[in-house]
This record gives C-alpha cells, structure tokens and sequence, in this order.
C-alpha cells in the first residue's frame, strides 16, 4: 500500500535503511521494531493480506499460567526437536513467547477468552501443558490482521506485488535487491543498507501440501545464490492430518480439542506408536504412524485414515473449529458433526532454512532472515505445533532491532551497480524471446512427483538418489525451457518460471541433505537408518551454492541444559 | 504446448462487466423497488397537486362533485388501486428498512420482505373490497 | 454430476492492456475430477494449456482472498466454488474479472480503491491508557464476541466489494469491507477510537450510503453478517451524533504513534 | 499504510438525511394511515361530494392530518430525490446547489398544497361570517 494508491516508482537513486522482503506475520513484525527514524520498506509478491500467515489454524505457544513455565515449554521444544534446535535459541523463543503475545493482545488480537475473560489455551502435539493461545480455528488470521492493522496504523510502506529475484550484494555486504513490478514488468533496482528476507515456506515442491501456490521458497533459493548456507533442509515436516484432494489442513486442534484417529478397522491405532500423549504425540510421530497403517493396509481406499470429531460435540466443532467445519463441507461434503474426516498426511513446513543467529543475523553483512524462511534454529528435526507462529513474531522482531543497530553503525551502502541490473535484465529479456515448446508446468510436475515419492516420510539411499538424478535432469529441461506470456503486465507465467527455477534450486539442497543425514531424527526418517546417532550426527548441516551443486558443510548444536535423551512419548 | 485453446470475440462485451439483473437478490430487488416506488409517488403528488388546483382553482365549487364523479370511473379506480399498490409497497418496506434501522430482523431479511408482502396482498384484498363497489357510482 | 473425468468448457475473459484493443473470450477444456474446484481447473489451465491466463492466487483454500472473481455472475472464491455446482447451473464456467474496480488484465483487477478505503476507516484498535503488563481482559457476551469474530473473519476478497450495488453507482462508498472492518473496532470494548473514525463513517460516503441491500451479506464467502453490522454501526454513529458527543464535522486527527513496546 | 496522513475525510455529515428520512417516514406512517381512514372509512358508503370534503376537511383534526401529510411527505419525497440525486457526485458545490433548489421546490410546493387546500378551509361558512 502505497501513499498515492499508485503503483509506486522506485526512484534507483533513493536508498532504504531496512527493506523488508516478505509481508507475512515475520516480514510485519520486523518492519514494525524498526526504528521509525530509519526508512523502511517491505515488499512482497503478493497483497501482504495474501501471506501464508493467515492460513495458520490452530495456535501461538505461551507459558501464561502460573501453573506453567516457560522452561517447561523449552524443554517440550527441545525434545520435540529431537534435540536439533540450538537450546539457546529455544530458551530466547519461549522466554520471550509472554511478552509476544501479550502484546499481539494489545494491539487488538481477538484471542478466545476463558469464562474469566483471560486468553484460552488449548493443548498442542508434544507438548506437556495446555499453552496454546488461539482464536478459534483462524489464529493466524487473527495475529496477521493484528499486525497488519499495526502496520497501517504505523504507516509502514508496502510495495505490494513485487516479486524479488535477486539479492544484490557489494563490497562484501548486502546492497539491495532485484525485483519485478508485476503490475508493469518493469525489473528495479532497490538499494538498501540492510535487507530482511521474510519469505516463508517452501511446499510447492511436494505434490501434497497444505502451503498455497506463492510457497515457492523464493527467498531461501535468491539468499542460497547469493552465497549464504541454508541450514538443515533435509527435516520437511509432514503434517499428519490434510483432507485428501486438497490437502487443506486439518488442524492439529481438532486433536487438542480431543479428536481421535482411527485407522479402517475403528482402531485408535496411535496407542500403538505413543502410549501416553496418543493423537497428540509430536507430527513427526503421528505423520509415520498414520504413513504405516496406510502402508500395512489398515487405511480407506482413498488412502486416508479418519479423524473423528463427533464426540467432541456441535457446539464445540462449530464454535471452536469453524474454519475445518467449514472446509470439511465445502471440499468434502462432509459434516463433521456426523461424520468422521478422512486426512492423510501431507507437507507443511521447512524446519530448515537461511542459517541465521538469534538476531536474525547470517554470515552476509547487513542480511537478514527470520519467520519460516530461516533456520535460527529452533525448531531442530520437528516443530512442535504452535511454535511458528511464535517464531515468526519473536525472531522477526528480533531482525528489526538488529537491522536498525546495523543501520547505526554502518551510515553507507554500497551502490547497486548496473551491471548487475543488466545482467538480470537480460535474462529475462532472453526468456521473454526464447521460442520453445517447453515450459514450466510439467518440470513442476515431475519435481513435485520425484519428492514426493522419494523424499517423502520415509526416505533411503536409493530412493534419494533416484531424486537427485532425476533433479539433475529436470535442470537441464529447465534451462532450456521458456514462456507462454511475452506480455509485460501481471505475467504470472514468467514469474512461475522463475519459481520453478528456485524450487528446483531447494529440492537439491533438501536431497543432499536427506543423503549425508545417515540416521534418523525427527521428520528425517531412512529406513535404512533408523535409529538415531547422536554421537556421528548431533550436528547442523549447511548447504552452500557452487557451479556444481550443493556443497554440504556442517556446524554444531548449541546444548544449554537439555542433555539429549532417547524420545518417547 | 499443451492443447490448443479457441478465442472468439467478445460481442457486446463491456470493459467494465456490468452488474446483471440475474446477479440481484431479495435485497436489492426490494431497493430498487422501494426507490422506484418512492420517486412514483412523489411523480404522482404533483400530479394530484396540478389536478385538484386546476379543477378547484379555476372551474370552482361545481365542478368538484363532477371531477369527482369521473375519478371514480372504472379506470381511475383502478390507477387509484395501483397508486395504493406502490405505497403500500413503499410504505411495508420502508417498515421493514426501519425494524433493520433499529437492529430487528436483520437476519431474516428475506423472510421479513416475503412475509411484509403478505401482508400487503392482504391489503390489497381489502381495498379492492373497498374501492371496487365506488366503481359503479 | 456427470462432470467427473470429461472435459468442462470454461469460457474465461481475456485482456492484455498492451496487446488487445479490447476483451474477448477464450474457451479452454478443461478435464475435470469430482470435487475439483474451479482455481484447480484454472491452475490446470495455467500448468497444461495456457501459461500466459492471468488470476491472481494463493491459499486456495479461501483464507486469503486472493481469488475472487465473477463466476457463472455472480462474485465467488475461485477456490470454494466446485466446478460441478457452476456446470449444474450453466453447463460451463464462465469467468470475468471483479465489478466495480479498474480492469488490468485477464482475471485480475487494480485493487487500490477497496485499500484507500479500508485504510480511511482508520482500521486498527485504538486503545485508552497504556496497556497493562498482561492482556487486557475482555468479558463479554458470547453472542458479542461472536458477532466481533465473525466481523473479524474478513479476508479481503472483495467480492461484497463487487456485489454491492452501491459501489457500482458511488464511487466514493467506503463500501461493505471498510464498514465492517470499522464496526469490528468500534464494538471492541478494548477499543476508543469512535471520535477519530466518525468523520470518514458519518460522512456522505460513509454507512449512511448503505442501502440495505444484503447483496454483501449474501455473497460473502466468510458468511460475515456484514449488513448487520453496518445497521449497529449507523445506530451508533446516530446515536453520537443526536448525543452531541462527538463534534460532527471534526477532521480526524491523526492518532499518536503508540507506545512502541519493540524499541 | 502510507508515510503520508490519510486522506481527509469531507465534513459533510450524511447523518441528518438519513435520520430525518426515517422519522419523516415514522410520521407519513401515522399520517397516511389517518387520511386513508378519514378518507375511505369514516365516511364509507357516503357520497364523496363537494360538501362531504368540505366538511371532513374544516374538522381541526382533519386539517391537521392533511396539512402535515403534505408537509412531511414533501420533505420525505424531496430527501429521497436527493439522496438518488448526490449519490454519485463528490462535488460539495453540486450537492449545494441540488439541496438548495430542492428546498426552495419544497417549501413552494408547500405553499401551493396548503393553498389548494385552502378553498376547502377557507371557503367555510365559519370563514365567511
Ligand atoms: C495451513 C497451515 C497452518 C498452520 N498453522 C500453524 C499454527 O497453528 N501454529 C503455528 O505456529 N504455525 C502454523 N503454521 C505455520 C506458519 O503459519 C508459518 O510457518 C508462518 O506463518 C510463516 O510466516 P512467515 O512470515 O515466515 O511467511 P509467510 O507468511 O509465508 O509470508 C511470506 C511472505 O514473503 C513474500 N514473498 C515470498 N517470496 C517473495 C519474493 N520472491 N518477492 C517478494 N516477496 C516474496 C510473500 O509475498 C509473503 O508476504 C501453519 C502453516 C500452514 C501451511
Ligand atoms: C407511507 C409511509 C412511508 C414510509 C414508511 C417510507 C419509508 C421510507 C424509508 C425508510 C426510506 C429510506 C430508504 C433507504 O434509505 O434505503 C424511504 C425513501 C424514500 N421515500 Fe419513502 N416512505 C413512505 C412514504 C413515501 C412517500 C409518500 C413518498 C413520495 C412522496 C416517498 C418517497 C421516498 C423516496 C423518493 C425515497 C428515496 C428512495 C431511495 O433513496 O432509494 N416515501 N422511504
Ligand atoms: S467482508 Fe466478506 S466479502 Fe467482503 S472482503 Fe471481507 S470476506 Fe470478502
Ligand atoms: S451490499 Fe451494499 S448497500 Fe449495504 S447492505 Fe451491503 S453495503
Ligand atoms: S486462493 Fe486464497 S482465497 Fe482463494
């Protein structure tokens, strides 16, 4: 949203301090802790109201309760995330997950009360306390009006539907960003002296996943080129409950509010798999359980197991579940008041991403990252559910502060150089003219085929290694391939393409990853490998770009005061 | 690449898809009427006004029971009939805007206008039953 | 429905503002599986058969609005509508671009005006005193506090923006979207901003504009009882007005930057 | 969400129209009730002639039923017209000069009613004494 209503000029020779790329709950979050003084700016490839933070259901964990505390919650945190997440980092999160909240509530956030009118919790997978905070089934809608009613009140210029594809870089620091005006084509250059990826998830390179068509990695993939590592992108977290076709999420509060899954043969199978926290045991947990009865044939044709609701009663289902009441009828016919949902697993979230600190801060001066697009991490092998959210507002601030203390002790940026626009400039102009009867759709295809069948719940060497042979292939079809819209204005077809490219870009790095992660932790299952190894493999992998794809390099995981234990639920 | 598509042109297409009739529904069919209906009656008090003057004003006391012995000719009753229609139209759904003005029925608005209507189709039951004898004066 | 595994027609208008003089219509067919919705089939189109069609999506899921549209006439989420409830009702898909905003290209529309007019309602809770070290409580009926839910459900989509007839004639109507957005504030206990957003909503262009016309409530996706709210918003602005309260032709002033808990 | 302040809302208030509107058409309720009584049913069956108007006419009652008929429901009518007048201009100028001449049409209009009327008050034997 722009002062004018216009769509705005970048006038090339104006500098921001703080560009912000991505207008989710992380991207807001952070322009908003940005000092005022400074210019600020966010851009975002679609209408900011379009970010994914708006589909997130179920809720935002906070130790609130006197009862609870929020060592508690960094201990659920850390197990949950077979203990990968960096401790310091999870203790930062849930120390500060309070302070979050309540000030989401100040600014206007319609949370579900208790009788007592104080905000309600629910219980959330793997977690030993009822902590999450929500609003109804719509928490993340909820939260991002918030902020971005925040964000409007605050003034926070938007550049709305521009698509970032490149980040500048110059005398070894962050100089800026490339990006497409959609609504002209036009290609800009955008100087800035620090730059805040925010761009969220990844999920479009999985045939079956809850995340909309704009999860295309894009800032993930444009940081990676850019030089800075990703950090531990073999752990993609399934989600245990999707309704079929769709693969519209289910949330994971239909089971806190008490849910039961059931397998064909009316079997709560998950006393099987996790004895005491049943249906809601950590997503990695149920995802496998649920992948196992379908394999061993205890699923519907459909290949679906159900979730049955009804006990839980109508008032219940239609007040505290209204958007999957809604969702089960509109895209299944079904009425879960009298019908139990059929779900399957399906993707939903990278726990890997721009390696980052507690700052937000990467290995490249000036550049940022928080939200799903970074790895700070907290988040380990498995998110627990309900900690998203919670990162995005925590460590998305915490990028803001951090890039206005750089703004004060860095006063220049470097110039963006026109070669480095032109270089852009011509490739897409090469694109534009190219002629060729090969296009994008079926590379996606074949991409999201490959992963989902070889990089999947369960994983091994050969099936990995069938994936990186058949990505290495998709490549070269996608360097030779083109567009059906020569046209300049809103050509989506161009910018499909150019996800297409960054998609591909990831799903090596998650392949190559999954190979030299010879155990299984968390999301990351080989069957060849099942058990975990915590003497050879306690440790981060980082993915650094070359010419010749993905060079893997490792770091190590900061340990506070949660010795690792074998996990069991 | 891929199928092939066909294009044909767009006749009559406006650049700006105008809003049509089929898309209305009860609530705005009822608008459109009501405005009608107002902006009929307020047509019709002039005219009333410019008869009734010009008959009183310059033809006088005799000719009133003359003027009205031709108004309550068979035609005129009827106009009179569908002047009444038009108010009574008016007049329930302006009832019906105000019960919603005061925070009444607002959810059951499309019962609220079909059960008003009923209501009126008594009415003009009931002023047929009144008027129509007149008719043979 | 007899669409399952044939082939649907979708007649779909089309527009590039630097190649066509005019809009014209393009047939694709379009398979078609049970339960497909029509931003499935559209998103086919786009993979299998015609890169170049231009929508805008995200979630398809209804929870961004990003895809409303007019379909088979009336305006509808790309990604709620079945493809067989359209084929049951006309024997084909028939798209066109949102009333009542700027035509750009294909299926999409500039969206600027629906924006201006959210931000006019100076949407945002506007709380008195500083907030306290925890949440506010907040008591209330539950029928209150689901009727400010429901307000709050609104997902942008703009399609009460397009259905309301008013919006077609005026201009300058705030419209559905940025009344109910007001109304979601203005009976949030938590909040006190009524006398900075009565100007822009006791205006000419302001609710006094609605007509009734339900057409918003009507084709909401998020089944917002958007009429009602606005009739609780004019019985409220009536009220102050008669009270004297709030000065009637007060510009509003601008609100002080709130305590900035981040810095 | 803009660096600038929002746009300025104009001052006029539609607040007046609107409830004037309705508490006209609350009144016209009672009034067009009372006169379609007083016309079609405390006389019925009587012939409408000169005199029975007449008579109906001077009654204080009746007087005051027809005269604030046609008081409020030339105000009702010419508020309505110009409500779908200014619906869709901006222009503050042209929505003066709209009201302003749908005033001087109303109270003229006004005038000429009570006038028409008159004959019927006036022309009373109470006026000729
Ligand atoms: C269905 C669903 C339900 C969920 N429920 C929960 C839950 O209950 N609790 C929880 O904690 N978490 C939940 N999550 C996870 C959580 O919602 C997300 O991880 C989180 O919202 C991500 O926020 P973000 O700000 O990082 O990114 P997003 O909100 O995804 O925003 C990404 C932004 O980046 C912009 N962008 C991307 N690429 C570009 C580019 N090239 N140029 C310009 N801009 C770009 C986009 O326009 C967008 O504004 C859920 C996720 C899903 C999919
Ligand atoms: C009999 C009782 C009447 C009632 C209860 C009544 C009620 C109303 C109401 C509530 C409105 C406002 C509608 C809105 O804002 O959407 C209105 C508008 C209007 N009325 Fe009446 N009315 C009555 C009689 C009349 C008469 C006799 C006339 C003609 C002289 C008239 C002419 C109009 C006009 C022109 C409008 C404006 C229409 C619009 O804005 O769309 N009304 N009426
Ligand atoms: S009120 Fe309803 S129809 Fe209007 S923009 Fe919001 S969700 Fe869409
Ligand atoms: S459609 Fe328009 S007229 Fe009012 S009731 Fe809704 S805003
Ligand atoms: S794609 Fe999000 S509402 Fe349809």
């Amino acid at each position: 949203m722009t002062s004018t209503g216009k769509i705005p000029k970048v006038d090339q020779t104006t500098s921001y301090d703080v560009l912000v790329v991505g207008a989710g709950l992380a991207g807001l979050r952070a322009a908003l802790a940005v000092d005022p003084e400074l210019s600020c700016v966010v851009l975002s490839k679609v209408y900011p109201v379009r970010s994914h933070s708006v589909a997130a259901q179920g809720g935002i964990n906070a130790a609130l309760d006197p009862e609870d505390r929020w060592q508690d919650h960094a201990y659920d945190t850390i197990k949950g995330s077979d203990y990968l997440a960096d401790q310091d980092a999870a203790e930062f999160l849930c120390e500060d997950a309070a302070r979050a909240v309540y000030e989401m509530e100040h600014w206007g956030t319609l949370f579900s009360r208790r009788p007592d009118g104080r905000i309600a919790q629910r219980s959330f997978g793997g977690q030993g306390y009822p902590r999450a905070c929500y609003a109804a089934d719509k928490t993340g809608r909820a939260l991002y009006q918030t902020l971005f009613e925040r964000a409007v009140a605050q003034r926070i210029t938007v550049f709305e539907e521009f698509f970032v594809v490149s980040l500048v870089v110059a005398e070894g620091r962050v100089a800026g960003v490339l990006a497409i005006e959609i609504a002209s084509g036009r290609l800009m250059a955008i100087p800035a002296r620090t730059v805040i990826f925010a761009t969220g998830g990844a999920g479009m390179m999985y045939a079956r996943t809850t995340n909309p068509y704009i999860a295309t990695g894009d800032g993930l993939a444009i940081a990676y080129r850019a030089g800075v590592p990703l950090k531990d992108m073999e752990f993609i977290q399934f989600h245990p409950t999707t309704l079929p076709g769709m693969n519209v999420l289910i949330t994971e509060g239909a089971r806190g509010e008490g849910g039961y899954l059931l397998n064909a043969e009316h079997d709560r199978f998950m006393g099987r798999y996790a004895p005491k926290l049943m249906e809601v045991a950590p997503r990695d947990i149920v995802s496998r359980a649920i992948e196992t009865e379908l394999l061993e044939g205890r699923g519907f044709a459909d290949g679906s197991v159900h979730l049955d609701l009804r006990h839980l009663g109508e008032d219940l289902i239609r007040h505290r579940l209204s958007e999957i009441y809604d969702f089960a009828i509109t895209y299944r016919g079904i009425n879960p008041v009298h019908e139990p949902i059929p779900v399957q697993p399906g993707q939903h979230y990278i726990m890997g991403g721009i390696a980052t600190g507690l700052e937000g801060q990467t290995t490249l001066p000036g550049f940022y990252a928080a939200g799903e697009c970074a790895a700070v991490s907290v988040h380990g092998a498995n998110r627990l559910g309900a900690n998203s959210l919670l990162d995005t507002l925590v460590f998305g601030r915490q990028a803001g502060l951090a890039a206005t203390r750089f703004c004060r002790e860095e006063p220049q940026a470097p110039p963006i150089s026109e070669a480095s626009w032109e270089e852009w400039q011509d490739r897409l102009a090469t694109l534009r003219a190219r002629r060729t009867p090969m296009h994008y759709g079926p590379i996606r295809a074949r991409l999201r085929a490959t992963m989902t069948d070889n990089v999947g719940t369960f994983r091994d060497r050969k099936r990995l290694q069938a994936a990186r042979g058949e990505l290495a292939a998709l490549r070269e079809v996608y360097a030779h391939a083109g567009v059906m819209d020569r046209g300049e204005v809103f050509n989506y077809d161009l910018l499909a393409f150019l996800e297409t490219g960054f998609l591909l870009d990831l799903a090596a790095t998650v392949v190559e990853g999954a190979l030299v992660r010879e155990e299984s932790r968390g999301a990351h299952w080989r069957n060849d490998f099942p058990a975990r190894h915590d003497d050879q493999f306690l440790k981060h992998f980082l993915c650094s770009w070359s010419a010749d794809g993905p060079v893997v390099g490792e770091a190590p995981v900061a340990i506070t005061h949660y010795a690792p234990k074998p996990r069991t639920y | 690449m891929g199928r092939g598509f066909k294009v044909r042109p767009a006749t009559g297409l406006k650049r700006h898809p105008a809003q049509t009739l089929a898309t209305y529904r009860t609530g705005t069919w009822a608008w459109m009427l009501h405005r009608a209906t107002g902006l009929l009656i307020l047509a019709y008090l002039y005219f009333h006004l410019i008869v009734l003057s010009s008959d009183v004003w310059f033809k006088g006391s005799a000719d009133f029971n003359r003027v009205v012995g031709e108004l309550t000719a068979p035609p005129f009753i009827l106009a009179d009939l569908l002047l009444f229609v038009l108010i009574l139209y008016h007049a329930l759904n302006g009832i019906r805007i105000m019960l919603f003005d005061l925070g009444y029925g607002i959810g059951h608005q499309r019962e609220w206008f079909w059960g008003l209507m009923g209501v009126g189709a008594l009415l003009m039951v009931a002023a047929s039953v009144a008027l129509l004898p007149l008719a043979h004066l | 429905m007899g669409t399952v595994g044939s082939d649907v027609v979708f007649q779909v208008m089309r527009y590039d503002p630097r190649r066509d003089v005019e809009p014209y219509w393009a047939e694709y067919d379009v398979p078609v599986d049970d339960g497909d919705t029509v931003l499935m089939s559209l998103m086919r189109i786009r993979e299998s058969q015609d890169g170049s069609l231009g929508f805008r999506a995200s979630c398809r899921s209804g929870i961004c609005g990003s895809d409303g549209m007019v379909i088979n006439g009336r305006s509808r989420l790309a990604c709620k509508t079945q493809v067989a409830a359209m084929v049951a009702l006309r024997g084909r898909v028939v798209l066109e671009p949102l009333r009542n905003l700027r035509y750009v290209k294909d299926l999409v529309v500039d969206q600027t005006p629906f924006w201006k007019k959210f931000r006019r309602v100076e949407p945002y809770l506007m709380p008195a005193g500083a907030p306290p070290a925890e949440e506010r409580r907040m008591v209330m009926p539950q029928d209150a506090f689901d009727l400010l839910s429901k307000a709050s459900d609104c997902i942008f989509c703009e399609i009460c923006y397009s259905e309301c007839p008013v919006n077609g004639i005026d201009r300058g109507f705030l419209g559905p979207q940025a009344l109910i957005k007001a109304f979601r504030f203005e009976f949030d206990p938590r909040d006190d901003g009524a006398a900075s957003r009565f100007a822009p909503l006791s205006n000419v262009e302001g609710a006094w504009r609605c007509r009734t016309t339900f057409n918003c409530t009507d084709s909401c996706p998020k089944g917002i009882p958007i009429t009602e709210g606005i009739q609780r918003l004019k019985k409220k602005l009536a009220a102050e007005t008669l009270a004297g309260l709030t000065p009637a032709y007060r510009s509003p002033t601008p609100v002080e930057s709130p305590e900035d808990t981040s810095s | 969400m803009a660096s600038s302040s929002h746009p300025p809302a104009s001052g006029r208030s539609g607040t007046w129209p609107w409830l004037l509107q309705r508490v006209s058409a609350a009144l016209l309720l009672f009034f067009v009730m009372a006169h379609l009584w007083i016309e079609h049913f405390m006389h019925l069956g009587a012939r409408i002639t000169y005199r029975t108007v007449l008579e109906r006419l001077v009654h204080g009652f009746y007087v005051f039923v027809d005269a604030g008929l046609l008081g409020v429901v030339v105000f009702h009518g010419l508020n309505g017209l110009r409500s779908v007048l200014v619906e869709n201009t901006n222009d503050p100028a042209a929505v003066r000069a709209v009201t302003t001449t749908l005033w001087v049409l109303g109270v003229a209009t006004f005038v000429f009613g009570m006038d028409v009327l008159s004959p019927f008050l006036f022309g009373h034997p109470w006026f000729r004494l």
